[in-house]
């Protein structure tokens, strides 16, 4: 018998703009040992599916219509919030989402961390001190023991969510929901958390939901896959056939979205719009904390119309390289000039009429957005703001950014907590281009996006670059994305540059090893290089 | 009651220690220093003057000073101390210490706001005012170890009833100079450890904002017929606490009963209540030298237009008397001059030939009180009578205490509520406040016959009877002028546990512990 | 590919932009107990605005004949030891109370809110001068501050009002100041610096919405602290004179003969704790309403 | 952080003197002297008690005299209880006040914060309705009023509890205990409901409830710290106010603490003693408004940054 049956699920939002269906009459099943993914349109009910398994969604004003989810003998969804808790963590352990806001900003990590192993084992302090440091040293957390005293909000984005990842391992549950579980991930820690798993659920015989926008990771891990869009399943079934012989029409464009070639290198060198030089930007470390130097010394030129794309390690310094840049945290030392006017000691109101032409999307989107600001004022404010458009006008420009990053018009009285990871991405994208910036740091823009819709926005982002002559520090892990679109890439590694060259320079010949270990580790690159995905059985 | 606890009246009875409410938290219990009542009734246990009262009759009795000789024209006292007066360390209470402490008390550095009560004695206002800088002048004099001699200024037939007020006791010079200066103010001679007393009583304890505690004293020369064994004061602010702390059997006896009170105890258990005609006189100040209050017949309009029965009947509880004059009636056999009533007719023509038939271009103006709930209750009541009868409008207006003394200090008032308790039994106490520029008169009235009445005649006046008879002049000049409105003579109030004796009550409320007893049988 | 994005709902089906604010007032308007808090309010205060026509007696009406008997035919609520209505009394009474509750609260808002917000904003040396000069004020011996005020301006409403807001503002602006100051580290206060806006509007469109809960039920409970306080500087002589009399002064006044006349203490009290009641449901509805997270059918 | 505090204790010392140098001349300003009283004074007397308490000098070497005096320790002599000191009154009532501002405040915070939890976790129901309730008439019922029913009840009808006094007789200081801490109690139970409403709805609660964590543990260790910032920010001054205010409690329970000082010695004029509970009173302010700062970012550690640099 499965592990956990999943039968005709259905869940409702009933919100005051009417009934959102999120998941309408799903069923699947996940077997010991093996790994289930859901790939699907952003939005499409994944995460809810998932979260409302284990009574884990705002109810009301979700709802769970229909459905029986048996686990271990009972339905998971006639438990008593009592009987529910038992199965929670220990029988099923969930990787949320969004890391940002998952992690308890007022506790530790160490505690945070600990509160399992001590709930679920009965271990003493200090035993649970020690089996933590083991686990974040496994999912790659360098100084594990100084950083247990470390709170959530000075770990990077990928910190965050390898400590959300340890979180629901430490319990080796029976099945284990990974909601895109490594979007912050740079490719080597993704290996290394993704072997991690497999590990685990080789040896403890798990059940794994994997849900991902990553078809490449998802071609290396999945057994079976189900494909979901408007809250349903299109497409169920064993990975080689979803993946070579799709049977829906969604399937077969999601397929087909996966970007796939390098751009073509523009070749002219425009004068910088930013530039760097030798900029430093420590943290203050806590107890028994050393300083924290983030960016260590770099010195960068970003030419005028050029993407240039930044990736490297998880906690390498890139976000807070960039919001050196846009000038949210103040450099150490070094200097920022943005064309040509050195910002690097601007007060708040002098950088204020800059901020126009200088925008920022950040990795975390929900931390982002004012929670109680609805999409519309969120993506009204800086056209106000910057006196875009006139007010009668509003309305019509915000539905036009509505429609270029994909939100569909009628949740545009939506608060952000009642979208789904990838909208509120789309949220943060769209506000950041409402004022028509000359310059966009984008922290991992489509990272919760599916391929499809990432496609809409890349092409987006480049239409941008060729009509307005945008500008853009692209940061990311996604080395496909990174070669689709930037011009020039740069690599970094604990704070310093190592490696800065167009892309062809740095995906053909890379000087260091870093870079190539990067490369080496890039997941199901077959299906990258066109789609054929090795498979175990033959056409 | 006292449930869990063991009440302190049962106990109390039984080891013969009285527990009693005293109003506020006293002051000090330096006689020269302090004019509080509550300080009054704890120095009274302490201390004792050359003479004291019979609680019943009020009647002046020996104290130190076990008899007394008065000259012939009534100038020259000659005090002759007992032997067996002893402060509480054993010392003899000597003639001398009360030169001293009479000196110490006219120090002018001192500050005693009670000094006027030595100034019937020769040269005493002068060495208070510094203007004689020798003693030796004032008329105090040793004549032996145990004889002292007063000569007055005048012949002032109440003058024993000075000497039995607190500001004439004796203090114990070694004592005080051990702590300082006799003069100075923040001197801790008196504070329990320190202070060596002449009364029945000494003090063992006393915090501060708890309690007071008194013990008979072994050297008091009439620790025999001391009947308590110690008592305890309770700074009682709030009279609703005093209540329930009462029937709660806390205190044998209270302080103050609350107005509203007082129906439920005549009703449910009179006998707790212990009501009495008082020496003082609530009235109201007008500031005759604004206008229209310059017109003594508005003056009188208003007096008129009052109904006092109706107050004392209806929010008053029949608790106070209905006055018609400053003196309260009963002073020692004085009799207040009937010299006006309530007529609202009157009332209403008087204001009309003043110019302001029914009220009209009357303009109105505050009744000014300090913060108290029955002040207010009279201003609102009398304000509304006023309104009624004459068809004027006032309004009542409270000030904070201190706030309150500097607008009417400086006139800066045009009705202004007042009460005045006597300091002896004497008409003489409330009438020389009225003299011209009297300190306390307040309100601008002047009046050279009235003047010369108080100040010349009447002290002068040996025979009671007669010098009575100048105070009734005095007054009805002072009512026919009408500077002052007088509502009611107050009334003492107390709750009594039955246990307890001895504290009759009287019109100065005045409690001679020694006769105090507890009746453990009750 | 954007089939499924490019709206299939016409543009006039979706509502016109909607701020926060409006949006709660619908939602409001669907919590009954609030609904009826506020038709509680709105009939008190109809009640007071009418009184002069309405009230059985005049307010200073007096028969000290007729003094402190219970509720009868003739007075409904009894009267006071004066004889005077209490019914009409209480009305009277509201429309002082009312007042000075709402024109002091809304002054200790305004005032608290904003300079908290700035405070708590600001930080660093800004946030420390200003947060000192609270507790300054905050030390001052009240006592005297009113007997100045009483002593300089006399008897003034006006004045209470000030006098009570100039008070209320302090402890309000620290509770604002630690709600702004924990929620600057948010990320979407980032965000909104990123975008350009000015620190007054982060403050005013950011901030204080999302601080609103706090600020809402600390609002609530200050209206009948307020109250209570007016009464005790009346008492002292700052406020109203009597026979002018306030909800606040009628329960003191009641506190004393509450064996005696008990009457006298109840129907204020319950006057003023209705109105409360009614205030926190309105207080708590307006809250729940701000909060796009909290629950509703 | 002991940067912080001694930054902190360094502010207090202009926040002080500002308080003393206007209060100073604030009860100078005020009406009616140390020395009026309802009989007069003659101007001889006035002149010498004037004298006796350095009335007489200029007032800004009055302000001199006093502040040198205060820096050693010495607050003065009081005005109105010749023969007694500031400091002596004042130590007098301090442990006493101190203790019952104390059980005021643990019944306040525990039994507020508690009713406020409670209330926040089912929200709009019975479970938040009836100790909100409670909370609320506990706010119509200032000390004024609570205290005397309370003694009616408890002390005069059942007889359970003594009606007045502190630590002279058995349960003396259950009632007083409460009558202070009420209606405190009855604004934390408010502040800390919507408090906890804020952080319920966060997604670290999910995180910690999918982690399988009993309810308790996820109220008690992940919600409450955010839920209870409003109520940190308001103990500050609520704890000043509650020691300065508890002299209504002292007088309907005759407790011979400090709170009565504060009203007393203003209607006394007593100078020295109203700069002596001023200046005491600042302190407090100044404490604990510190410790009440320091406890937000004990709680939050993003407020930490104050401590650095
Ligand atoms: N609290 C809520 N109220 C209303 N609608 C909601 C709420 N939460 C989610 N939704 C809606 O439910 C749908 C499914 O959301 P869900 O988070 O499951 O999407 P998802 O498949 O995980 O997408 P993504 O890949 O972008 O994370 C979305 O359309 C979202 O807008
Ligand atoms: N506020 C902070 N306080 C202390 N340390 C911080 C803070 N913010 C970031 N850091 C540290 O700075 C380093 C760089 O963080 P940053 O967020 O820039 O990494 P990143 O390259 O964006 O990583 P990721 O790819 O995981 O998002 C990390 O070691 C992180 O722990
Ligand atoms: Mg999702
Ligand atoms: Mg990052």
């Amino acid at each position: 018998m499965s592990l956990l049956q999943v039968q005709d699920l259905s869940v409702y939002f009933h919100t005051r703009n009417g009934v959102v269906k999120a998941v309408d009459g799903i069923s699947f099943n996940v077997e010991a040992g093996k790994t289930f993914a859901i790939i699907g349109e952003s939005g499409s009910g994944k995460s809810v599916a998932c979260y409302s398994m284990l009574g884990l969604i705002p109810m009301p004003p979700g709802k769970i219509e229909s459905g029986k989810v048996m686990f271990q003998g009972q339905d998971l969804l006639k438990l008593s919030e009592k009987e529910l808790r038992k199965v929670r963590g220990k029988g099923i352990s969930i990787i949320f989402q969004d890391p940002m806001t998952t992690l308890n900003p007022f506790l530790k990590i160490g505690d945070q961390l600990m509160e399992p192993l001590r709930l679920h084992f009965g271990l003493s302090k200090k035993e649970a001190w020690q089996k933590s440091i083991d686990i974040l040293e496994e999912v790659g957390i360098k100084n594990a023991a100084q950083r247990m005293n470390a709170w959530p909000f000075e770990f990077s984005g990928g910190m965050r969510q390898r400590v959300v990842i340890a979180m629901a391992l430490v319990t080796e549950p029976e099945i284990i929901i990974a909601d895109e579980p490594t979007t912050a991930l740079d490719v080597t820690v993704q290996a290394q958390i993704l072997r991690l798993l497999k590990e685990l659920q080789v040896r403890r015989n798990i059940g794994v939901i994997f849900i991902s926008h990553d078809l490449s990771v998802v071609a290396d891990i999945a057994d079976e896959i189900g494909v979901m869009q408007y809250g349903k399943f299109m497409e169920v079934g064993d990975r080689d056939t979803v993946f070579n012989n799709p049977q829906d029409d969604y399937t077969r464009r999601l397929l087909a979205a996966v970007p796939g070639t390098q751009k073509e290198a523009t070749g002219e060198s425009n004068a910088p719009m930013v530039s760097i030089n030798e900029l430093v930007v420590e943290f203050p470390g806590g107890k028994n904390q050393d300083t924290v130097v983030a960016v260590n010394s770099v010195s960068l030129d970003i030419n005028r119309h050029e993407i240039l794309g930044l990736v490297g390690e998880s906690g390498s310094g890139k976000s807070t390289l960039g919001r050196a840049i846009t000038r949210l945290v103040n450099p150490t030392s070094g200097k920022i000039y943005f064309n040509d006017e050195e910002i690097s000691h601007y007060s708040l109101a002098r950088m204020k009429p800059l901020r126009r032409h200088m925008q920022i999307i950040f990795q975390d989107p929900y931390a982002s957005l004012n929670p109680r600001m609805t999409v519309y004022d969120t993506l009204a404010e800086p056209l106000l703001l910057h006196r875009i458009c006139m007010r009668n006008e509003l309305e019509g420009e915000v539905f036009a950014l509505m429609d270029s990053v994909g939100l569909s018009r009628e949740s545009v009285l939506r608060y952000p907590h009642e979208f789904s990871g990838g909208q509120r991405q789309r949220i943060a994208i769209g506000r950041a281009i409402a004022t028509k910036p000359e310059f966009i740091v984008a922290d991992e823009p489509v990272s919760a996006l599916d391929v499809t819709i990432q496609a809409q926005i890349l092409d987006l982002l480049l239409e941008l670059v060729e009509r307005f002559d945008l500008t853009m520090l692209f940061i990311s892990h996604d080395l496909g994305v990174v070669r689709y679109l930037s011009d020039r890439i740069v690599v970094m590694k604990e704070g310093v540059l190592v490696e800065t060259g167009s892309v062809s320079e740095v995906f053909e010949t890379p000087t260091q090893d870093y870079t190539r270990a990067l490369l080496d580790a890039i997941p199901g690159k077959s299906l990258l290089e066109g789609l054929a995905v090795p498979s175990k059985s033959p056409l | 009651g006292g449930g869990s606890n063991e009440s302190r009246v049962i106990t109390g009875n039984q080891q013969g220690v009285l527990h009693l409410g005293n109003g506020t938290e006293p002051q000090g219990i330096d006689p020269h220093i302090v004019t509080g009542v509550p300080e009054h009734h704890i120095i009274g246990a302490l201390f004792e003057g050359l003479v004291t009262k019979n609680p019943y009759t009020l009647e002046p009795e020996p104290g130190v000073a076990e008899s007394w000789e008065i000259s012939e024209d009534g100038r020259v006292y000659t005090f002759q101390l007992r032997d067996n007066a002893r402060w509480s360390n054993g010392d003899p209470v000597v003639a001398e210490d009360f030169r001293w402490s009479w000196e110490r008390a006219l120090t002018p550095e001192l500050g005693s706001l009670y000094n006027y009560m030595f100034f019937p004695i020769l040269n005493a206002e002068g060495f208070a005012t510094g203007a004689i800088d020798d003693f030796s002048e004032v008329g105090v004099k040793v004549l032996g170890e145990r004889t002292l001699e007063v000569t007055l200024r005048e012949p002032t037939p109440f003058l024993l009833q000075l000497f039995d007020h607190y500001s004439t006791y004796p203090v114990h010079p070694p004592t005080v100079l051990a702590f300082g200066s006799p003069s100075d103010r923040f001197s801790q001679w008196s504070r329990e450890g320190n202070i060596v007393t002449n009364g029945a009583f000494t003090l063992t304890e006393w915090q501060v904002n708890s309690h007071i505690r008194v013990e008979k004293s072994p050297y008091y020369w009439d620790a025999d017929e001391v009947k308590l064994n110690a008592i305890v004061f309770y700074p009682t602010e709030n009279i609703v606490t005093e209540e329930r702390m009462f029937r709660d059997e806390q205190i044998h006896f209270t302080n103050e009963v609350a107005l509203d009170k007082v129906p439920v105890y005549r009703s449910e258990q009179p006998e707790l209540l212990q009501i009495a005609p008082y020496l003082g006189t609530y009235y109201y100040l007008i500031n005759t030298t604004r206008e229209p209050f310059d017109d003594v017949r508005v003056r009188k309009a208003l007096s008129m237009a009052i109904d006092r029965d109706l107050l004392v009947e209806t929010i008053l509880e029949n608790l106070y008397l209905p006055s018609y004059a400053l003196v309260p009636p009963g002073t020692l056999g004085y009799e207040p001059p009937e010299t006006f009533t309530y007529d609202p007719e009157q009332a209403r023509q008087l204001l009309a030939e003043a110019g302001y038939p029914g009220g009209e271009n009357f303009p109105s103006f505050d009744i000014l009180y300090n913060t108290q709930e029955n002040h207010q209750k009279i201003a609102v009541a009398i304000q509304q009578m006023w309104m009624e009868t004459l068809g004027v409008s006032a309004t009542p207006m409270n000030q904070e205490w201190k706030v309150y003394l500097d607008s009417t200090d400086n006139f800066n008032y045009s009705i202004s509520r007042r009460g005045w308790i006597g300091d002896y039994v004497d008409p003489n106490t409330f009438l020389d406040m009225m003299i011209t520029d009297g300190g306390n008169n307040k309100t601008g009235f002047s009046d050279s016959r009235y003047d010369q009445l108080i100040l010349r005649d009447a002290p002068a006046t040996l025979d009671q009877q007669e010098r009575f008879k100048l105070y009734q002049e005095a007054e009805t000049i002072l009512m026919n002028a009408m500077p002052i409105i007088p509502i009611y003579t107050y009334q003492s109030k107390h709750l009594k546990h039955p246990s307890l004796k001895g504290m009759p009550p009287n019109i100065m409320d005045y409690y001679n512990w020694k006769y105090v007893y507890l009746d453990a049988s009750q | 590919m954007t089939s499924r994005i490019t709206s299939q709902v016409l543009d006039q089906d979706i509502p016109k932009g909607t701020s926060l604010w409006e949006d709660a007032l619908v939602r409001l308007r669907k919590n009954r107990l609030s609904m009826i808090g506020l038709g509680f309010l709105v009939f008190i205060m109809i009640v007071c605005l009418l009184t002069p026509w309405i009230a059985p007696y005049g307010y200073e009406e007096q028969n000290l004949r007729l003094g402190a008997i219970p509720p009868s035919m003739q007075h409904w609520l009894g009267t006071d030891t004066f004889g005077r209505d209490m019914l009409t009394r209480i009305m009277y009474g509201g429309r002082v109370s009312l007042l000075v509750g709402f024109i002091a609260t809304s002054v200790a808002l305004l005032i608290g809110v904003t300079y908290g917000a700035i405070a708590g904003y600001a930080g660093g040396k800004t946030d420390a001068f200003m947060m000192r000069l609270v507790d300054i004020l905050y030390a001052l011996p009240f006592m005297i501050f009113i007997i100045l005020l009483m002593v300089v301006f006399g008897r003034n409403l006006l004045l209470l009002f000030l006098a009570i807001g100039a008070v209320e503002w302090l402890v309000m602006a620290r509770i604002v100041r630690g709600q702004i100051q924990s929620l600057r580290q948010q990320e979407y206060v980032e965000a909104a610096i990123s975008l350009g806006l000015s620190p007054a509007t982060i403050i005013m469109k950011h901030l204080i919405p999302n601080a609103l809960g706090p600020v809402i039920v600390y609002t609530t409970l200050t209206i009948p602290n307020v109250m209570l306080l007016e009464a005790f500087l009346s008492f002292l002589g700052l406020g109203i004179q009597p026979p002018e009399s306030s909800w606040g002064l009628l329960i003191s006044y009641g506190v004393e003969t509450m064996e005696e006349y008990p009457w006298l203490l109840i129907f204020p009290g319950l006057t003023l704790t209705t109105t409360l009641f009614a205030l926190n449901f309105l207080g708590d509805g307006l809250r729940d309403a701000l909060d796009p997270k909290a629950s509703r059918d | 952080m002991w940067r912080f505090i001694g930054l902190r204790s360094l502010q207090a010392i202009p926040v002080i003197l500002a308080v003393i140098t206007v209060t100073f001349f604030l009860v100078r300003a005020a009406p009616g002297g140390p020395f009026s009283s309802e009989k007069a004074v003659s101007p001889q007397v006035q002149a010498a008690l004037e004298a006796q308490y350095r009335l007489d000098q200029p007032a800004l070497q009055q302000y001199i005299s006093y502040l040198t005096d205060l820096v050693q320790g010495n607050m003065g002599p009081s005005f109105y209880y010749p023969g007694r000191s500031v400091d002596e009154l004042i130590f007098q009532g301090l442990p006493i006040t101190a203790e019952l501002g104390l059980y005021a405040l643990l019944i306040a915070v525990i039994i507020g914060s508690f009713a406020g939890v409670i209330a926040a976790l089912k929200p709009n129901t019975m479970q938040d309705y009836v100790p909100m309730s409670i909370a609320m008439v506990g706010i119509c019922m200032p000390s004024f009023l609570l205290g005397p029913v309370l003694v009616l009840v408890f002390g005069i009808m059942l007889d359970w509890l003594p009606v007045s006094g502190w630590g002279n007789s058995y349960g003396d200081k259950v009632l007083p205990s409460i009558t202070l801490g009420a209606m405190y109690a009855a604004y934390i139970a408010r502040l800390s409901r919507s408090g906890m409403l804020e952080v319920m709805s966060q997604d670290y609660l999910r995180t910690a409830r999918a982690k399988g964590l009993p309810e308790y543990v996820v109220i008690l260790k992940h919600a409450l710290r955010g839920g209870l910032l409003p109520v940190i920010s308001y103990l500050g001054p609520a704890f000043a106010a509650l020691l300065s205010g508890s002299f209504v409690v002292e007088t309907i329970f005759q407790i011979p603490g400090l709170g009565r000082f504060y009203v007393q010695a203003a209607f006394n004029r007593d100078y020295t003693m109203i700069l002596g509970t001023t200046v005491f009173l600042s302190t407090l302010i100044v404490v604990f408004n510190l410790l009440s700062d320091i406890a937000a970012a004990w709680v939050n550690p993003r407020l930490r940054y104050q401590f650095k640099k």
